[in-house]
């Protein structure tokens, strides 16, 4: 109930927010809105050691229960990592945009916004329905968006904020059509009873389709190659916004799900490479990429994509343990599990810090880029400290937290190629070396990030402003999490005991023993591991690398701009555009005369194909009736005026030869006993000749109609082939007679309905509801007319619609 | 004997032919339009009430019992639609008395849309398939009206072309009428049904149901929805947002009828070819929404996919499928009409149609701005707005069925939707303003309210979607079990 | 062969006189040169054919079933009366479009009266006209 | 020379009786024999149109001083009132009450509603058909 | 004159068709248009003319020599659609007719139009002269101008 | 006997029918396609005839008198239509 | 019969179409009056030719010829002609304010 109630809280804060920022003007909007994720933090982490001792909290609200929809809170030692994050996180970058953003900017949007987020945030984590789960997600991209957008007169805050909506809501979406394979497999739309019936997931068609699709929601939702590029554009938002959505929250979101649904998938094959080569590349592809970055944001989102890269692959890594089940062999893999967890919270803080560091800058200087930047550390040490800290701890070295959770990694990566499995034993060599290689990447970019913004020469003239210190409120918050940058390698197994055993127990659940999945963090293992001469060599080759920067920086040009991920993404977006317009202008050109081409090539195709395809034609002329020879006289008639209306070249005679026609069908309802036909038939007829010739008065003559041969050609092709159709059908009807037709009612019309005139008495009786609507119809027709002509636009008469 | 049944087309009927003889007091004109369509609501939601205690229920007109005469037939599917169009008639009347203008009021606005939403009505709840002709041409001729209403050079170019087209549609639905008495011999739905499965549904009788297949794919948009880009784009905005939220409905509305009722027996042949036009028809959509620039082609385009979207169900062809249907269904008539009220408005505003022409709109109409990213969000089908729910159960029956590339085609579809509208809200709502805070033309009362009205039941239907379910879950159960409907018609004796 | 049935084969000899009239004046209607001559055979040979076949008709419903249509007989007063008013008005607008008489043709008394003062200056745009009617 | 059009204007006075009475007949005999409603309107409109044809709407319009488009109205709300009636009677819609009356100078006769939908029907048929024509006649 | 006839038609055609009877036949009709007779006798004073039937002999002469013309003039159309030769010269003449009234040259135009070989195209505006257009206009001038006299008298006959 | 006149009547009917068709094709002037078409009302007013008889039934009697009153209110449109390219005037030309 | 007026149909059919697909709006509308006059017969005729006599209880003997397809086409009728004249007069308005008729330069998109 209480857990429901911390999803909720964020919302209903939200939905006061204008009256809030309405009454009290004076104060900063940010410190009524800090009360929430403090609140929520605070209460969560009463909880942590009753879910540290394995309690878990359900709840269940009925939402759409006729279809299996219901809003299951789920708290677990999962949900509280993250739920931590998010409000932990939250209550700092909250607490730091106080001071970043002044009073000037629309702050009830701010916030409103941002409260969103962090109720769809806390939603996606603690729902345990999948539709839930859903609607949550998207609702963080959503928010996302709108946070992005912020400042939307920006032309980048809106594109940013585009291609993060599309790419995210994508994957959402593909996310969705997982989700409801995984409800069509086991029949329920709760996470925990699908992992409590398993095999029956397991061995549906669907499982490996929806493993995929999910996979698809998670990656692009945590940013990983090549759905990545989004991440980098999002940086338009203010910085608050990308320390907490887009570095410790909202894409983690898809490193939740991917752990979530790991007792489902993990163990799969597909699953294993799936998330750890994806993860693998995506954290080569980032650190490699953030080295070339001259935006310190754009190089911390790099950062990010790499950082979450490498959990990624972790959770891939520790998947392997589900393969074959508990053993004492396959749970030194759930380390893997255990380092990425570790490593989700270890970037939370660190990264957390050096987005608020830049986020500082930037107040203070004006400026991001480091070809602008230099020489700060004298003039802003508090901040130069925040950076110092938060860049060794990401660039793994001791003592932060950082350090522990690469180590952990490395390790992984070792103990794979010692797997079995997979054909591991022969490509799994590429996991150690990827992840070294990264890392150099990773301590150049770090390196780059202190040297270039604090050390060498000061360029005032390219600042904005004259740089100084922060504000103290500005750095409460990244000094926080600097504190716990060192804190949690000086205590790792206090974090390891109470926040990530629950979790493993969560996404192991099969597994009985928590313990045996809780390895001893330590600094020093005391003897010098592979690991650690990894590291060794990533500082040494980081450095030197370092030096000569300028001499292999061009290989960055080596890719010309065209080819980059984005620029496909784009091109694909344009030529996609462009082709779409032409294709759709090509056929939708306006005139009618096409138009009637594709419903009749359509009608004829469709019908006369299945005619042939299912050889339903059948023709038995014997049962018809003779035809007299003035009738067929007549039938040579009819042909004779159609065909020469065709050929009339004046409309006189057209409508005169279309008369013709009308009165031979009237001879014809004559002929096969249809009085009242006949009768309606010629005095309809005639006045709709007459009409014509009335508005003839208003139209042009007729003009001869150049047609090139070839479209004469299909005209008449067009049009033989929809009467040869409408015939063929025609006579397979005729030969059809299976039922009696329900008439044979009608004809005691006398007694029924008191008419000696059958046909009368059907459509004033038995059918006089056609009749009635019959009345209408026509009376519309001429209402509709008298509207046409008597309350016609007059010239200049300007039209308030019309533009 | 259900006379209630037939007030949903009578009521409107005669309330605009005696409004015809009101035509100079507009005043009274309006508040008498808005009782009946909210009159009709009303009583929609009692037939709905109704249906679930008593089952199907049906009117036998003039006493006649089926197959014989005509009569009305209201399930939950058919007064789910009919709650919805009143409902969506009524706001856009709404919308209407503050935006069309006293000269078109007096064109007999009023008694058209009434004569519309009668048609409407009456194609949804008739139960005998030549009445159903009759009831398409009922809401066709006032559609014509409509379209020209106010005789702007663009609109008589677009409404001449519609009238066309529905013209020789018109002539394909007799086409099909003549060959379908050539062979069943009879008119009533439940009849024809039972007929059909007597026969076994033979090839001849299949070709009779592609035949009807072209026609309402025609009156649907499905596939052959070359009329529907132009003629939604040149009449005034209220009558736009009817279209939008109508016109196609009704067309669906057949074709469920027709191949779940009365021709369901050649799934793989009937149901397949839906199921390739369907998705067609979303790609064609797509591609149109995707390369749009102008706020009208945008939304057309919209409607066509959706009109593919919904299909989707129907070629897939499931309970849950249905159920998706009938829920999107209802959202779609409302999201639409709400759609294209607001583009109306924008263009109204601002004198704009191309997307980049026109800025920053929030700022002044913020409003405004908000219930348009609402509106948006819903057609993609972002939860928990309404169009969720029935993306689910569609996405649902295709993955049962299997049906791969119509749920990647339907659900990709709903990415074209976002990044279609996304173009318009950036562009157009989000930006630098041009317009001054001094010179910017108010929205009318009237119009704001209609689309906060529209919105609500946006979000409501979202949010609240169980409180549909009962009905939902009744209508999709008799689409997907055709006895039920057939027993009703012709194996009681009322 | 009794009286009634002589009468009643009297009646269908009557109408299949008319038959012919019908076809000998539709076949004039292509024979002969301008609009004006043939609409002398129009209302008359083909009036009189549709009098001749009504009065038939007429004498066999009275003969055969004892019936006595008024219907047939207001029908022969309409065509009656109306045929001579369809001549003389087809022709009077025929000239008043200027169809022209046929070649070779006689008198023309109405020319002066009803052309005299434009006939000159309306000259070419008469010719433009006729070419237009006539293609 | 002005157009004399003393030979129309003289038959069509006489002929135009004809045409009314047929449609009139037409009308009730529908029941029965060919004819009805619509065909009765059809044919009474055209007699309308005759006299449009044969005089002026001006001419015609003094003779027969209605609003047509209000007479089609009147029209559909007699088709739909007669139905509608039933509502009150608690029978099915459009059910159509018939009986034998005998009525004051013309004997006992059968009367149905029916003849009052017809009528409806009739008069939709007329006032429609007329305000087309006359409405299109009178454009410029 | 005419009007009485008309007004005793009508009322033997609503006698009949008041009837409604399925039996009813052109007895029926005889025996309305008996009553009508009765009728216009007893009233036909106030009408300020005589009673009509006493031109009804008069009118019956005037239809015969409609047939009468109706006949050759058929027959003549025919003769010439026939000729193999077709040897006619169409033409335009003018007939200045005595009669004024409306009905009377109405008549007179109906007549001369079913004549052989004449149509008549127009009617000045005073009623006086006919615009004829002749088949063959040198034998149908002659036949004419001989007939119409005839016509002229006879109508004269039936309406004064 | 007499139905096979009456058929033979028709047949004739129908050529005069035909014939007239080719003059209303044909044209060349307006008023020519009016008169043509004028006699193929009047001539299905006799072959309407002939029917009733040959089907001995009475149903079709009204047509007979209607399409003798449509053609010529045809005639009267076509003529005016031609003459002054106005069907109905609005006002008296006098 | 039936044969011969189903490929009547046909044909009709055929004439209308051509028409239908033609650049003038006086042309198209022709092509649909003549697909009406097509269905009618289309209507007719499935309901069976001259198998029984006028379905007129009081003037002719059992059995009937099919009185409900005809039911339908007067309907139908009636529909075709309210639908046709208006028709009319939305295509002269049209030509009025266009000024053509021709399809092809009525076209174009409407986002002009
Ligand atoms: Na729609
Ligand atoms: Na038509």
């Amino acid at each position: 109930m209480i857990v429901t109630l911390s999803i909720v809280l964020p919302f209903i804060a939200a939905a006061l927010i204008p009256f809030i920022y309405r009454y009290f003007k004076n104060i900063h909007l940010g410190w009524f809105v800090l009360v929430v994720p403090v609140v929520l933090f605070s209460f969560l982490a009463t909880y942590i050691p009753r879910v540290a001792n394995g309690e878990v909290f359900v709840k269940t609200f009925e939402w759409i229960p006729s279809f299996g929809i219901n809003i299951t809170t789920y708290l677990d030692g999962l949900s509280m990592i993250f739920s931590l994050l998010i409000t932990g996180v939250g209550s700092l970058v909250i607490l730091y945009s106080i001071f970043y953003l002044s009073t000037k900017e629309s702050l009830h949007h701010f916030y409103c916004y941002l409260l969103l987020f962090m109720g769809a945030m806390l939603g996606v984590v603690l729902s345990d329905n999948l539709m839930v789960l859903y609607v949550f997600w998207e609702l963080t991209s959503v928010s996302s968006f709108l946070l992005i957008a912020f400042w939307h007169h920006r032309k980048a805050s809106r594109a940013g904020a585009r291609k993060a909506m599309t790419i995210t809501v994508s994957g959402g979406v593909a996310m969705l059509a997982g989700f409801l394979m995984l409800y069509v497999a086991s029949g329920t739309f709760s996470i925990r009873e699908i992992v409590a019936n398993l095999e029956v997931v397991q061995s549906s068609v669907y499982f490996v389709p929806a493993m995929c699709l999910v996979l698809l929601g998670a990656f692009t939702k945590s940013a990983q190659f090549p759905f990545h590029i989004w991440l980098p554009d999002a940086m338009e938002a203010p910085t608050p916004v990308s320390a907490y959505l887009h570095s410790a929250t909202m894409v983690k979101a898809g490193i939740y799900l991917v752990a979530r649904t790991t007792p489902i998938f993990g163990g799969h094959e597909v699953w294993f490479w799936a998330v750890s080569g994806v993860g693998l590349l995506t954290l080569f592809w980032g650190s490699f990429n953030a080295v070339k970055q001259f935006d310190l944001k754009a190089l911390l989102a790099y950062s990010t994509i790499s950082q979450l890269g490498l959990i990624m692959c972790l959770f891939g890594l520790g998947s392997a343990a589900l393969h074959s089940g508990y053993s004492t062999e396959s749970v030194i893999y759930t380390q893997a599990t255990f380092a990425a967890l570790f490593h989700l919270i270890n970037h939370s803080t660190f990264k957390g810090a050096l987005f608020m560091m830049v986020g500082i800058v930037d107040h203070e200087v004006g400026t991001r880029d480091i070809r602008r930047l230099g020489g700060l550390m004298s003039l802003m040490p508090f901040t130069f400290t925040i950076a110092v800290i938060g860049s060794a701890s990401m660039a793994g070295l001791p003592p932060f937290n950082g350090f522990l959770s690469k180590e952990m990694f490395f390790t992984a990566t070792l103990k794979i190629t010692e797997l079995d499995l997979f054909s591991l034993n022969s490509i799994g060599v590429l996991f150690p070396i990827i992840a070294w290689v990264a890392s150099i990447f990773t301590f150049i970019y770090c390196v780059i990030i202190v040297m270039r913004t604090f050390f060498g020469k000061i360029q005032p003239d390219r600042l904005e402003k004259p740089p100084h210190e922060a504000p103290f409120g500005m750095l409460i918050s990244p000094y926080i999490l600097v504190a716990f940058v060192v804190g949690i390698f000086i205590f790792p197994n206090v974090l390891g005991h109470y926040i990530l055993s629950p979790a493993m127990a969560s996404i192991y659940p099969m597994f009985p023993s928590v313990e045996d999945m809780t390895p001893h963090i330590a600094a020093w293992h005391g003897h010098i591991n592979p690991e650690l001469i990894m590291t060794a060599g990533v500082i040494i080759i980081g450095v030197l690398l370092y030096r000569v920067l300028k001499k292999w920086r061009p290989i960055y040009q080596l890719i010309p701009p065209s080819f980059t991920l984005n620029a496909l993404y784009e091109r694909v977006i344009t030529s996609g555009e462009d082709v779409s317009g032409r294709v759709t202008n090509r056929y939708m050109n306006g005139n009618l005369t096409y138009y009637f081409v594709y419903i009749y090539v359509f009608f004829v195709a469709l019908l006369a194909g299945y005619m042939i395809y299912a050889d339903a034609f059948s023709w038995d002329p014997s049962k018809d009736s003779v035809i007299e020879p003035y009738e067929l006289v007549l039938v040579f008639v009819m042909i004779m005026a159609a065909v020469a209306i065709i050929f009339a070249k004046q409309r006189i005679t057209v409508v005169l030869l279309n008369g013709v026609l009308g009165y031979s069908v009237a001879f014809f309802f004559v002929v096969f006993r249809a009085p009242d036909l006949a009768l309606t038939q010629l005095v309809v007829e005639s006045v709709t000749t007459a009409l014509f010739l009335l508005s003839f008065k208003y139209l042009p003559k007729l003009k001869n109609e150049y047609l090139p041969k070839s479209w004469r050609f299909a005209k008449v092709t067009i049009s033989i082939a929809v009467g040869a159709t409408v015939t063929l059908i025609g006579l397979a009807v005729m030969n059809y007679d299976r039922f009696e037709p329900i008439s044979k009612y009608f004809e005691d019309s006398y007694n029924l309905a008191g008419g000696q005139n059958i046909v009368n008495t059907i459509l004033g009786d038995f059918r006089a509801f056609d009749t009635m609507l019959e009345v209408v119809v026509l009376f519309i027709a001429g209402l509709g007319i008298y509207t046409l002509i008597k309350l016609k636009a007059k010239k200049g008469d300007a039209d308030v619609e019309s533009k | 004997m259900n006379n209630i049944i037939v007030l949903p087309l009578i009521v409107p009927i005669i309330t605009a032919t005696l409004l015809v003889f009101l035509n100079n007091n507009i005043k009274l004109q309006r508040i008498v339009s808005l009782i009946t369509m909210i009159f009709v609501a009303c009583i929609s939601v009692v037939l709905l009430q109704l249906i679930q205690t008593e089952g199907i229920l049906r009117l036998d007109f003039s006493g006649w019992m089926p197959p014989f005469g005509i009569l009305f037939v209201a399930d939950s599917f058919s007064v789910l639609l009919v709650l919805t169009a009143s409902i969506v008639t009524a706001v856009c009347l709404i919308y209407a008395f503050s935006t069309i203008g006293e000269r078109h009021e007096k064109m007999y606005f009023y008694p058209f849309v009434l004569f519309l939403i009668a048609g409407v009505n009456g194609s949804f709840l008739t139960g005998d398939i030549f009445n159903l002709f009759v009831c398409f041409e009922v809401m066709l001729l006032a559609s014509y009206v409509l379209i020209a209403l106010g005789g702007g050079k663009m609109q008589l170019r677009e409404s001449i072309k519609y009238v066309l087209i529905n013209v020789v549609a018109s002539w394909m639905f007799l086409v099909a009428l003549a060959y379908l008495y050539g062979t069943l011999k009879t008119l009533n739905m439940a009849h024809i049904a039972q007929r059909v499965a007597e026969a076994g549904q033979d090839p001849l009788l299949t070709v009779v149901s592609l035949t009807f297949l072209v026609v309402f794919g025609l009156k649907a948009g499905l596939l052959l929805f070359f009329w529907l880009p132009g003629s939604y784009s040149v009449p005034p905005t209220a009558v736009q947002a009817l279209f939008a939220a109508l016109l196609t409905k009704v067309g669906m509305y057949a074709l469920f009828r027709t191949f779940m009722l009365m021709f369901p027996l050649q799934p793989e042949i009937t149901h397949t070819i839906i199921g390739v036009m369907a998705g067609a028809t979303i790609i064609a959509g797509c591609m149109g929404a995707f390369a749009g620039r102008d706020v009208r082609t945008i939304a057309t385009y919209n409607v066509i996919i959706s009109v593919g979207f919904i299909l989707v169900a129907l070629a897939v062809g499931t309970e849950d499928a249905m159920a998706g249907a009938v829920y999107y269904l209802v959202h779609d008539m409302l999201g639409k009409a709400l759609l294209f009220l607001l583009i109306g408005t924008m263009i109204l505003v601002t004198g704009e149609v191309v997307v980049k022409n026109m800025n920053g709109l929030i700022r002044i109409y913020p409003l405004f701005g908000w219930i348009f990213f609402i509106m948006m969000c819903a057609l993609v089908g972002i939860p928990p707005l309404s169009g969720f729910i029935g993306k689910v159960l569609i996405g649902q029956g295709a993955i049962e069925t299997e049906s791969y590339v119509l749920l990647a085609l339907a659900f990709g579809s709903s990415i074209i939707v976002m990044y279609s509208l996304l173009r318009i809200f950036l562009a157009s709502f989000f930006g630098e303003t041009s317009i001054n805070e001094e010179d910017k033309m108010p929205i009318p009362r009237g119009a704001m309210a209609s689309f906060i009205i529209l919105a609500i039941f946006i979000i409501g239907l979202g949010v609240g979607a169980e409180g549909l379910a009962v009905y939902v879950n009744d209508a999709a159960y008799t689409l997907s079990n055709p006895s039920v409907y057939i027993d009703a018609i012709l194996n009681t004796n009322k | 062969m009794n009286v009634n049935q002589l009468i009643e084969l009297m009646a269908a000899l009557l109408i299949l006189v008319g038959a012919i009239v019908s076809v000998i004046s539709a076949f004039g209607m292509i024979r002969l040169p301008d609009v004006y001559t043939r609409s002398h055979a129009a209302t008359k040979s083909a009036t009189l054919s549709v009098l001749l076949c009504l009065f038939g008709g007429f004498v066999y419903f009275w003969i055969h079933d004892g019936y006595v249509s008024i219907r047939l007989i207001l029908g022969i007063i309409f065509v009656f009366i109306t045929a001579p008013v369809s001549g003389h008005l087809v022709c009077r607008a025929a000239y008043r479009s200027r169809v022209p008489l046929a070649e070779g043709s006689g008198d023309d008394a109405l020319n002066e009266i009803l052309f005299g003062e434009e006939n000159i200056q309306v000259k070419e745009e008469v010719e433009a006209t006729l070419k237009e009617i006539k293609e | 020379m002005k157009v004399n059009d003393v030979i129309l204007k003289s038959v069509v006075r006489g002929v135009v009786f004809i045409v009314f009475t047929l449609g009139m007949y037409l009308f009730f005999a529908g029941h029965n024999a060919p004819g009805g409603g619509f065909i009765g309107g059809l044919v009474l409109g055209s007699g309308i149109v005759l006299l449009y044809l044969t005089y002026d709407i001006e001419t015609v319009h003094k003779g027969m001083p209605f609003d047509f488009k209000k007479v089609a109205a009147f029209g559909v709300l007699l088709a739909t009132g007669s139905a509608i009636a039933s509502l009150f009677f608690n029978v099915p819609f459009l059910t159509q009450a018939d009986g034998y009356y005998n009525l004051p100078l013309l004997g006992e006769k059968h009367l149905s509603t029916v003849t009052i939908f017809e009528a409806g029907v009739a008069l939709t048929v007329v006032g429609t058909l007329v305000t087309i024509i006359l409405n299109i006649s009178e454009d410029e | 004159m005419l009007g009485q006839f008309i007004i005793n038609l009508f009322i033997a055609t609503l006698w009949f068709l008041l009837k409604d009877d399925p039996m009813a036949d052109f007895t029926t009709f005889m025996s309305g248009f008996l009553v009508g007779t009765l009728i216009l006798y007893a009233m036909h004073r106030f009408f300020g003319t005589q009673f009509y039937l006493r031109r009804v002999l008069k009118i019956i002469k005037l239809i015969l020599l409609f047939i009468q013309e109706l006949l050759l003039s058929s027959i003549s159309v025919l003769k010439q659609v026939l000729d193999p030769q077709l040897k006619i010269t169409p033409g335009i003449f003018i007939y200045e007719t005595k009669l004024r009234g409306d009905y009377q040259v109405t008549a007179l135009a109906l007549l001369l139009t079913l004549t052989p070989g004449s149509v008549v195209m127009e009617v000045s505006e005073d009623n006086s002269t006919f615009y004829i257009h002749a088949m063959d206009i040198e034998e149908s001038k002659e036949t004419v101008i001989r007939s119409i006299g005839k016509f002229e008298r006879a109508i004269l006959e039936v309406t004064q | 006997m007499i139905d096979l006149i009456l058929k033979a009547a028709l047949v004739l009917f129908m050529l005069a029918i035909a014939l007239s068709l080719y003059r209303v094709i044909k044209g060349p002037s307006l008023p020519d396609r009016a008169i043509a078409l004028d006699t193929i009302g009047v001539n299905l007013i006799s072959a309407i005839a002939i029917v009733s008889i040959v089907l001995n039934t009475k149903a079709f009697l009204e047509a007979i008198l209607i399409l003798g009153i449509l053609a010529f209110i045809g005639t009267i449109a076509f003529s005016k239509y031609i003459e002054r390219g106005v069907i109905v005037e609005r006002k008296s030309a006098d | 019969m039936e044969s011969l007026m189903i490929v009547l149909v046909g044909i009709l059919v055929t004439v209308a179409t051509y028409l239908i697909l033609s650049r003038s709006v006086i042309r198209v509308i022709v092509g649909t009056a003549i697909l009406s006059h097509a269905v009618h017969l289309l209507l007719l005729t499935v309901g069976g030719l001259k198998k029984g006599s006028v379905p007129l209880l009081g003037q002719a003997a059992a059995p009937f010829t099919d009185a409900l397809p005809q039911a339908l086409i007067l309907t139908a009728i009636v529909i075709s002609f309210a639908v046709t004249a208006f028709l009319l007069v939305l295509a002269y308005r049209m030509y009025l304010m266009n000024g053509t008729d021709d399809l092809e330069e009525l076209g174009g998109s409407s986002d002009e």
